[in-house]
C-alpha cells in the first residue's frame, strides 16, 4: 500500500531531479549539438567524429570563438539504439536549444530523428551514408550530410572492377545496417556497369569465422569479391580468404577505412582495395590537389592529439559538419544577419567548403553537394595506405 | 555440390563448434555442481582474450601472458561467486539468472571503459599457411583450437570423475545435505566451479583471440553460443557439452552453405528449440529433482 | 456399497524398478481406507498413478465407472480427485484463506476479462468463493488465521490447511499422504476427528500413515502393500494378526539394523 | 476497518500519482515529455513482465520480440497496407497476443532455467526475421514514414498529446492488471509461482494460465510496440534485440517483480539513468548491472517494497508503543 506512495514520491523527486531550463534571454554562446554512436555496434565512427568535434571546438575558441562569442559543442551519445538517439535529439533542441545538429553517425539512427528535425526547424548535418536521408529533397528541407553516399562509393568500386575487365563479383555484406545498405545498392546498379553477382552471402560482425560463406563463393568462382562491412567481420572475411588461398582481388567498403582494420588483419589486409575520401593517401597526393592542403593540416592537428596514424575518414565527415555550420554562423554574423536556425539553414543550403570528404556544393537540391572524384581507390601494401593505380 | 566444398563446411563447423563447446564447458561445469545458468560465461571468455592482450602489451613472454591472463580470470570467476552467487544463497532460478545477467552487463560495461571499443587480435600460436586435403583447408590456429578443446575436455572429464574434488563436486551437484554431512561443503564447490569455468572461459577467449579477435563486446554473441550448445549437450556431461558444441557449429556451418547464411543463426537456435521441446519431459525431471 | 474407484493389474516402473506390480483393489464410496506398508512399498506412487501426475505402465483405473486412462491430474481434480502431499507445498508467499481459495479455483469460472474489467459475475463469484473458503477453514479449525502468510504457520496448521484447500475442490474422494508424520498427539487426534467428519460429508477418504495408531483408531479397512504388491487387505483387527504383514515389518526392520 | 482506511490512503495516491502525470508536461519542455512518453511506453511493457515473472514465476528473456512484434504489424499495416492506424494497432495487439497464446503450450512444458533458454532463442529468431524479412520490414535500414493516430480531426502529432494517449493507456494497463492479480486468475497466478505441483493437484490447468498469462503479457508488449512506432515514426531491429529484453528485465527487477504500480517506477529508473549518465560513457549500464545485482539480492521485491520496508521499521521506532 505504501508502495504506491513511494512510486509517487520517487517520480515527484526524479522531475525534481530534471534541471529546467533557462527559456529565453541572448544567448552568450553559439551552441551545436551532435548525436553520435559512441558505443554499441557503430562506435568505431562514433569515437573519431566525437574526438574531432571535440578538437575542433577547443580550436575556434582558442581563435577567439565567432564574433567574440565560443561555439559550444554539446555531445549526446545515441548508443546506436534509436529510441536513445531520439531523445537526445529532443534533448538538444528542447532543452540545450541548439542551433544546429551534427549526426547521427550511422543511416538507420538518423532515420529515426528525421522527423523530429524537420518538425522543430532545426537543420540536422549528417554523417551517415545513406541516400534516403537526403532524399526527396523537398521533404528533406532540414537534412544535410557530409559523407559520400552509398551509390557514389558503389560506382566508385564498379568503375574500378570494369576497368579491371572484371564482370563477375561475388558479395558478402555484413548482416548490420551498413551491410545491408551496401548490399542494397550494390545489386540495384550492377546491371549498369554489366556486372553479374554470382554469390550473395551475408555474414554477422560477430561471427568467429567466415570461411563457410567464402567457401560458397569460392564454388561459384567469381573474378572478384565484394566485402561490405566494418573492421571486426571485414578482418575475419580478409583473413579467412587467405586461409581458403582464395587469389582473386577483394573489393572492400569505405567501412574499413581507418588503421584498426590492418591492425586487426594484419598480412591478409596486404593486397586489400577500397574506395575512400583522400585523407588516407594525403602525402601521395599530386601538389595541385585543392583538398591537400586541408587534409594535411587536419591529419596534422588530429594525429597531434590523437595519436600518430589515428585519423581516418569518419572523423573527416565531422570536420566537414563542423565546419559548414560554423561557416554559416560565421557568413549570418558577417552579413549582420540574426544567427538562428533558419538562418543557419539557408546558409548551408548554398554552401561552399574544401573540405575532408571531398569540395562540398550545396544547393537546393543537392544537399550533399560532393562529386564522385572525391573519392580515391585506396589499396593496402605492406600494412600502408597507397594510392592504388588505375 | 562439390565435395571440397562439404568437406570445408565440415572443417568450418568443427572449428566454430569447439569454440562454442568450450564456451559452453563452462555452462556445464556451473550448473551441473550448482543448477546455475551463468550468464557471465561469455564475460570470462571476453576477459580471457582482452588481459591476454593486455599483458602481451605490457612486454611479458607471450606464454606467461597467457598463464597469467588464466589465472587473473580465475580470480574474477572466485570474486563474482563471492561477491554476487554466495550472499543469494539458495535462490529460485530467476532470482539466480537475473544475478548473473547483472553480473554480466556489468563486467562487460567495466571493460568497454577499460579496454575502449576497439576489436584487438592475439599472435597466432604457431605460424605458416594453413593446410589442405581433400581440396578443403584447415588454418594451423584452428587445429590448436581443436586440440586444446580435446585436451580441456579431457582435463575437466578426468576432474570430475578421477578425483577426490571432482567427487565431491558431483556429490554436491547429486544431493546438498547428504554432502554436507559428509563433509562437503556445498558453498566451497559452489566456488571451485566458478573458478573451474572461468579458467575454462579464459583458456576459450585465448584460443579464438587469434582467429576472431577480441572486443569487450565478445561475450554476448559467444555466451548465447556455448549457451546453446551446452543447452543441446543436455548441460550436464562434459562430452554432451562437446557433442553440443560440434552439433551446433556444424548446424551453423551447413545451414550457411547450403541454405542461407542469413538465417543461420536463427536454423541454429530452431535446432535447439526443437532439442528442448522434444526431451522436455525428462529436463522437467531434472529440473525438479535439482529443486 | 459401490466401488468408487477400482484398479485392475496396476503397475508401474521407474526405469528397470518396479514401484506398483499389478495391483487390484477397489476402494468403496464412504469408506475410509489406510493404505500402509514399509518404505518403498509403492504408497505414494498409487497416489500419483490415481491423481495423474504421471501414467501407469500399464493396467486400469477406473473411477465412477469411467476409465480414467488419457486424463491428467488437473482433469482428475476437476472430476472430484483430490490430494495431499507429503510435504504439505502450501502456496507459502499466499495468505492461509488464498490458498484455500486456490482451492476453488476449479469451481468458479469467471474469466480474465470479467476480471480485468471487474464485471458483476466475478463479484459474485469472487464472494461465493470468500464464503465458501472460510467455511471450509473452519472446518478445520483454523478459521481465526486466515490472513496470515501460510509460511508462518506451524507444520500441523500447515497440514490441515492442505487438507482445507483439497477439501475446496469439492471432491468425491480425497487421499491423504501422511497427515499425521510431524504432529503431536494432540494434533494427530484432530486430524483423526477431522478424517472421521470429512467421511460425514459423503467424501470416501483413502490415507497413507506410518502412525500405526492413528491408523488402526481411524481406518475402516487396511491395505498392505510391500514392494508395489498387495499383501493383504481388511480390518484393523484382521491385518494387525497376518503373518505376511508381521514378516514384512520385522523384515524391513531387520534390514534396517 | 483498517483495510478500508488502507484502500482510501491507495486510492489517494494513485489520484495524486494521475494527477502529478497530468501537470507534468505543462511545463513545457518537449524533451521532459518525450522522455516521460517512453517511460509510459516502456512500463506497459514492464507490467506484462511482472504479471510473468513476478506473478506467475515464469521468466521470459524475449519479452522484447513481442514488443517489436507489435511495432512492425502496426507500422507496415498502417504504412504498406493503408489500414487505419487504429485498426492496425488492434490487429497488431490481437495478433501478437495468438502468436504468443500458440507458442506458450509448447514452450511452458518447460521449467526455470530451460524455460529462459527458449524464449531467449524465440526473441532471437523473431529479431532475425525483422531483419531478414526486409522487403516487409524494411531490414536494417529501418522502417520510414509510419502514420501517426488521430480521433476525428485530432491528430496526435504534437509531444504533448501523444504525452496523454501514452499514459492513459498506462494507467488503463495498471488498472486492468491490478484487478487481475486481486481476482481468481491472480490467485491462481500466484499459486503457480509457488507449487506447480500443488495448483495442477487443485484443478489448474497451469499450463493453460501461463500460456494466457503470456499471451496478456505479448498483448501488452504489443501495445506499448505499437506506440513506440507511432511515436517516433520509424523503427529498426536494434531497439527490439536481446538486449531490449535484458533491459526490461532490469525495469521489471527495478520496480519489483510482483509489484504493478512499481513498474513505472522501474521504467522511469532504467530510462532516467540512461538520459543522464549515458553522456558520461557506459557508465549507466555498469550501474544497472550493479543494481541488478543488489537488488535482487538484498530486497528481492524491488526498490519499492525495499523503501516500504525502511519506513516500516522507521515508523515502528518511532511510534511511542
Amino acid at each position: 500500500m505504501k508502495k504506491v506512495v513511494f512510486i509517487a514520491l520517487a517520480l515527484i523527486l526524479v522531475i525534481g531531479i530534471m534541471p529546467f531550463t533557462a527559456c529565453g534571454g541572448a544567448e552568450e554562446e553559439y551552441k551545436i549539438g551532435a548525436v553520435l554512436g559512441i558505443t554499441g555496434f557503430n562506435s568505431a565512427l562514433g569515437e573519431p567524429e566525437k574526438q574531432t568535434l571535440e578538437m575542433l571546438e577547443e580550436a575556434i575558441n582558442d581563435a577567439g570563438g565567432i564574433n567574440g562569442k565560443n561555439v559550444k559543442i554539446i555531445i549526446y551519445d545515441t548508443e546506436t539504439d534509436s529510441t536513445t538517439c531520439f531523445t537526445a535529439t529532443k534533448r538538444l533542441i528542447e532543452q540545450d536549444n541548439v542551433l544546429a545538429i551534427i549526426g547521427a553517425s550511422s543511416s538507420g539512427v538518423t532515420m529515426a530523428i528525421l522527423d523530429t528535425v524537420t518538425d522543430a526547424e532545426v537543420p540536422l548535418v549528417s554523417l551517415a551514408a545513406s541516400d534516403q536521408i537526403i532524399k526527396p529533397v523537398e521533404e528533406r528541407y532540414w537534412i544535410f550530410k557530409t559523407p559520400q553516399t552509398n551509390s557514389m562509393v558503389v560506382a566508385r568500386v564498379y568503375d574500378y572492377l570494369s576497368d579491371q575487365g572484371i564482370s563477375e563479383v561475388a558479395l558478402i555484406t555484413a548482416s548490420d545496417g551498413f551491410g545491408a545498405l551496401g548490399l542494397e545498392e550494390l545489386k540495384d546498379v550492377a546491371s549498369t556497369w554489366g556486372m553479374t553477382i554470382v554469390a550473395d552471402e551475408s555474414f554477422d560482425p560477430d561471427d568467429t569465422d567466415m570461411t563457410t560463406q567464402l567457401a560458397v563463393i569460392k564454388g561459384k568462382n567469381p573474378e572478384a569479391v565484394i566485402c561490405w562491412g566494418t573492421n571486426k567481420g571485414s578482418a575475419v572475411i580478409a583473413d579467412n580468404m587467405k586461409d581458403l588461398a582464395m587469389e582473386m582481388p577483394l573489393v572492400m567498403s569505405h567501412g574499413i577505412a581507418n588503421r584498426d582494420f590492418i591492425d586487426l588483419a594484419g598480412e591478409a589486409a596486404n593486397g586489400v582495395i577500397f574506395p575512400a575520401g583522400k585523407l588516407l593517401v594525403t602525402e601521395q597526393l599530386p601538389d595541385d590537389d585543392p583538398q591537400k592542403d586541408v587534409l594535411l593540416a587536419y591529419k596534422a592537428d588530429f594525429e597531434y592529439l590523437y595519436g600518430e596514424g589515428n585519423v581516418d575518414t569518419f572523423g573527416g565527415h565531422a570536420w566537414d559538419a563542423f565546419t559548414l555550420i560554423t561557416d554559416a554562423i560565421q557568413s549570418l554574423v558577417d552579413e549582420g544577419k540574426e544567427v538562428d536556425r533558419a538562418g543557419i539553414r539557408d546558409k548551408l543550403e548554398s554552401a561552399e567548403l574544401v573540405g575532408i570528404s571531398g569540395i562540398f556544393n550545396m544547393s537546393s537540391t543537392d544537399h550533399l553537394g560532393l562529386t564522385p572524384d572525391c573519392l580515391v581507390l585506396v589499396e593496402i601494401v605492406d600494412g600502408e595506405w597507397t594510392l592504388a593505380e588505375e | 555440390m562439390a565435395t571440397w566444398q562439404l568437406v570445408q563446411y565440415v572443417v568450418t563447423g568443427i572449428t566454430v563448434g569447439s569454440i562454442y563447446a568450450i564456451v559452453g564447458l563452462g555452462f556445464t561445469i556451473i550448473y551441473s555442481v550448482t543448477g546455475i545458468i551463468n550468464f557471465a560465461q561469455g564475460e570470462f571468455v571476453m576477459l580471457g582474450g582482452m588481459t591476454a592482450f593486455s599483458l602481451i602489451g605490457l612486454g611479458l613472454p607471450i606464454p606467461v601472458a597467457l598463464m597469467l591472463a588464466v589465472v587473473l580470470v580465475t580470480l574474477v570467476g572466485v570474486v563474482f561467486n563471492l561477491t554476487a552467487i554466495r550472499p543469494a544463497g539458495r535462490a529460485s532460478s530467476i532470482t539466480l539468472i537475473i544475478i548473473t545477467i547483472g553480473g554480466a552487463l556489468f563486467i562487460r560495461a567495466v571493460a568497454g571503459l577499460y579496454w575502449g571499443r576497439d576489436a584487438v587480435a592475439l599472435p597466432p600460436f604457431s605460424s605458416g599457411a594453413s593446410l589442405s586435403f581433400l581440396g578443403a583447408y584447415i588454418r594451423p590456429q584452428s587445429l590448436w583450437v581443436i586440440g586444446i578443446t580435446l585436451v580441456l575436455m579431457v582435463v575437466v572429464y578426468l576432474l570430475l570423475n578421477r578425483t577426490l574434488v571432482g567427487k565431491a563436486l558431483k556429490a554436491a551437484a547429486i544431493n546438498r545435505r547428504a554432502a554436507a554431512l559428509v563433509g562437503i561443503d556445498a558453498r566451497m564447490m559452489s566456488l571451485v566451479s566458478f573458478a573451474l569455468a572461468a579458467a575454462t572461459g579464459a583458456i576459450g577467449g585465448i584460443v579464438i583471440a587469434p582467429i576472431s579477435y577480441a572486443s569487450y563486446d565478445m561475450g554476448v554473441m559467444l555466451g548465447l553460443k556455448g549457451f546453446v550448445a551446452a543447452a543441446m549437450g543436455g548441460l550436464t556431461g562434459v562430452w554432451g557439452v562437446f557433442l553440443g558444441g560440434l552439433g551446433l557449429g556444424l548446424a551453423e556451418s551447413l545451414a550457411a552453405g547450403y541454405i542461407s547464411s542469413s538465417y543461420k543463426d536463427a536454423i541454429a537456435l530452431i535446432f535447439l528449440f526443437a532439442v528442448l521441446l522434444i526431451r522436455s519431459r525428462r529436463l522437467v525431471a531434472g529440473e525438479e529433482a535439482a529443486a | 456399497m459401490a466401488d468408487i474407484l477400482q484398479m485392475k493389474g496396476l503397475t508401474k516402473t521407474f526405469g528397470g524398478v518396479i514401484a506398483v506390480n499389478e495391483l487390484d483393489l477397489e476402494i468403496q464410496e464412504g469408506e475410509l481406507t489406510a493404505i500402509i506398508g514399509p518404505n518403498g512399498a509403492g504408497k505414494t506412487t498409487l497416489f500419483n498413478l490415481i491423481a495423474g501426475v504421471f501414467p501407469p505402465t500399464s493396467g486400469q483405473i477406473i473411477f465412477h465407472g469411467q476409465d480414467l486412462a488419457g486424463t491428467n491430474d488437473y482433469q482428475r481434480a476437476r472430476m472430484g480427485i483430490a490430494r495431499t502431499f507429503q510435504d504439505v507445498r502450501l502456496f507459502g508467499n499466499m495468505s492461509v484463506l488464498d490458498n484455500v481459495m486456490v482451492g476453488l479455483h476449479s469451481r468458479s469460472k469467471y474469466g480474465i476479462l470479467s476480471a480485468a474489467f471487474r464485471l458483476p459475475q466475478g463479484h459474485r463469484e469472487e464472494d461465493n468463493i470468500r464464503l465458501t473458503a472460510i467455511n471450509t477453514l473452519n472446518l478445520v479449525g483454523l478459521g481465526r488465521r486466515a490472513d496470515i502468510n501460510a509460511s508462518e504457520l506451524t507444520f500441523g496448521q500447515q497440514k490441515l490447511v492442505s487438507i482445507a484447500r483439497a477439501l475446496a475442490t469439492k471432491p468425491r474422494i480425497i487421499m491423504l499422504d501422511e497427515p499425521a508424520a510431524g504432529s503431536n498427539v494432540l494434533e494427530t487426534q484432530e486430524i483423526s476427528d477431522l478424517a472421521k467428519r470429512i467421511l460425514e460429508m459423503e467424501i470416501t477418504v483413502i490415507l497413507v500413515e506410518h502412525d500405526m495408531r492413528f491408523v488402526m483408531g481411524t481406518a475402516e479397512r487396511i491395505v498392505v502393500l510391500d514392494g508395489g504388491e498387495k499383501i493383504a487387505d481388511g480390518t484393523p483387527s484382521q491385518v494387525q494378526n497376518d503373518r505376511r504383514v508381521i514378516v514384512a515389518y520385522l523384515g524391513e526392520q531387520e534390514d534396517e539394523i | 476497518m483498517l483495510s478500508l482506511i488502507r484502500g482510501r490512503v491507495k486510492m489517494l495516491a494513485i489520484a495524486a500519482l494521475v494527477v502529478l502525470l497530468i501537470i507534468i508536461p505543462l511545463q513545457g519542455n518537449a524533451y521532459y515529455t518525450s522522455v516521460l512518453i517512453i517511460i509510459g511506453i516502456h512500463a506497459i511493457v514492464t507490467v506484462g513482465l511482472c504479471l510473468l515473472m513476478g506473478y506467475t514465476g515464469q521468466v521470459s528473456l524475449g519479452q522484447a520480440a513481442f514488443y517489436g512484434l507489435g511495432a512492425y504489424i502496426a507500422a507496415v499495416l498502417s504504412k504498406t497496407y493503408h489500414l487505419n492506424p487504429w485498426l492496425a494497432m488492434a490487429v497488431a495487439i490481437i495478433a501478437t497476443a495468438a502468436f504468443a497464446f500458440a507458442i506458450g503450450f509448447p514452450i511452458f512444458r518447460l521449467r526455470g532455467n530451460y524455460l529462459a533458454m527458449a524464449t531467449l532463442g524465440l526473441g532471437i529468431i523473431i529479431w532475425i526475421l525483422f531483419r531478414e524479412l526486409d522487403w516487409i520490414t524494411g531490414g536494417q535500414p529501418g522502417f520510414l514514414d509510419i502514420p501517426t493516430l488521430s480521433i476525428g480531426g485530432f491528430a496526435f502529432d504534437s509531444d504533448l498529446s501523444f504525452y496523454y494517449l501514452v499514459w492513459g493507456f498506462c494507467i488503463a494497463v495498471m488498472f486492468i492488471s491490478q484487478n487481475i492479480v486481486n481476482s481468481r486468475i491472480g490467485r491462481a497466478m500466484r499459486a503457480i509461482r509457488d507449487s506447480e505441483s500443488a495448483s495442477q493437484s487443485l484443478g489448474i490447468n497451469t499450463i493453460m494460465v501461463k500460456a494466457k498469462i503470456l499471451a496478456l503479457s505479448a498483448a501488452y508488449a504489443a501495445l506499448a510496440g505499437s506506440l513506440y512506432a507511432y511515436y517516433v515514426g520509424f523503427i529498426d531491429p536494434p531497439p527490439f534485440g536481446f538486449l531490449f529484453s535484458i533491459r526490461l528485465v532490469a525495469m521489471a527487477v527495478v520496480g519489483g517483480l510482483a509489484s504493478i504500480w512499481g513498474a513505472i517506477f522501474g521504467a522511469a529508473t532504467v530510462r532516467l539513468l540512461t538520459e543522464f549518465l549515458h553522456p558520461f560513457g557506459d557508465i549507466d549500464t555498469v550501474l544497472f548491472g550493479l543494481l541488478l545485482m543488489v537488488i535482487i539480492i538484498l530486497s528481492p521485491q524491488g526498490v519499492t517494497r525495499g523503501l516500504g520496508d525502511i519506513w516500516r521499521r522507521l515508523s515502528r521506532r518511532l511510534s511511542p508503543s
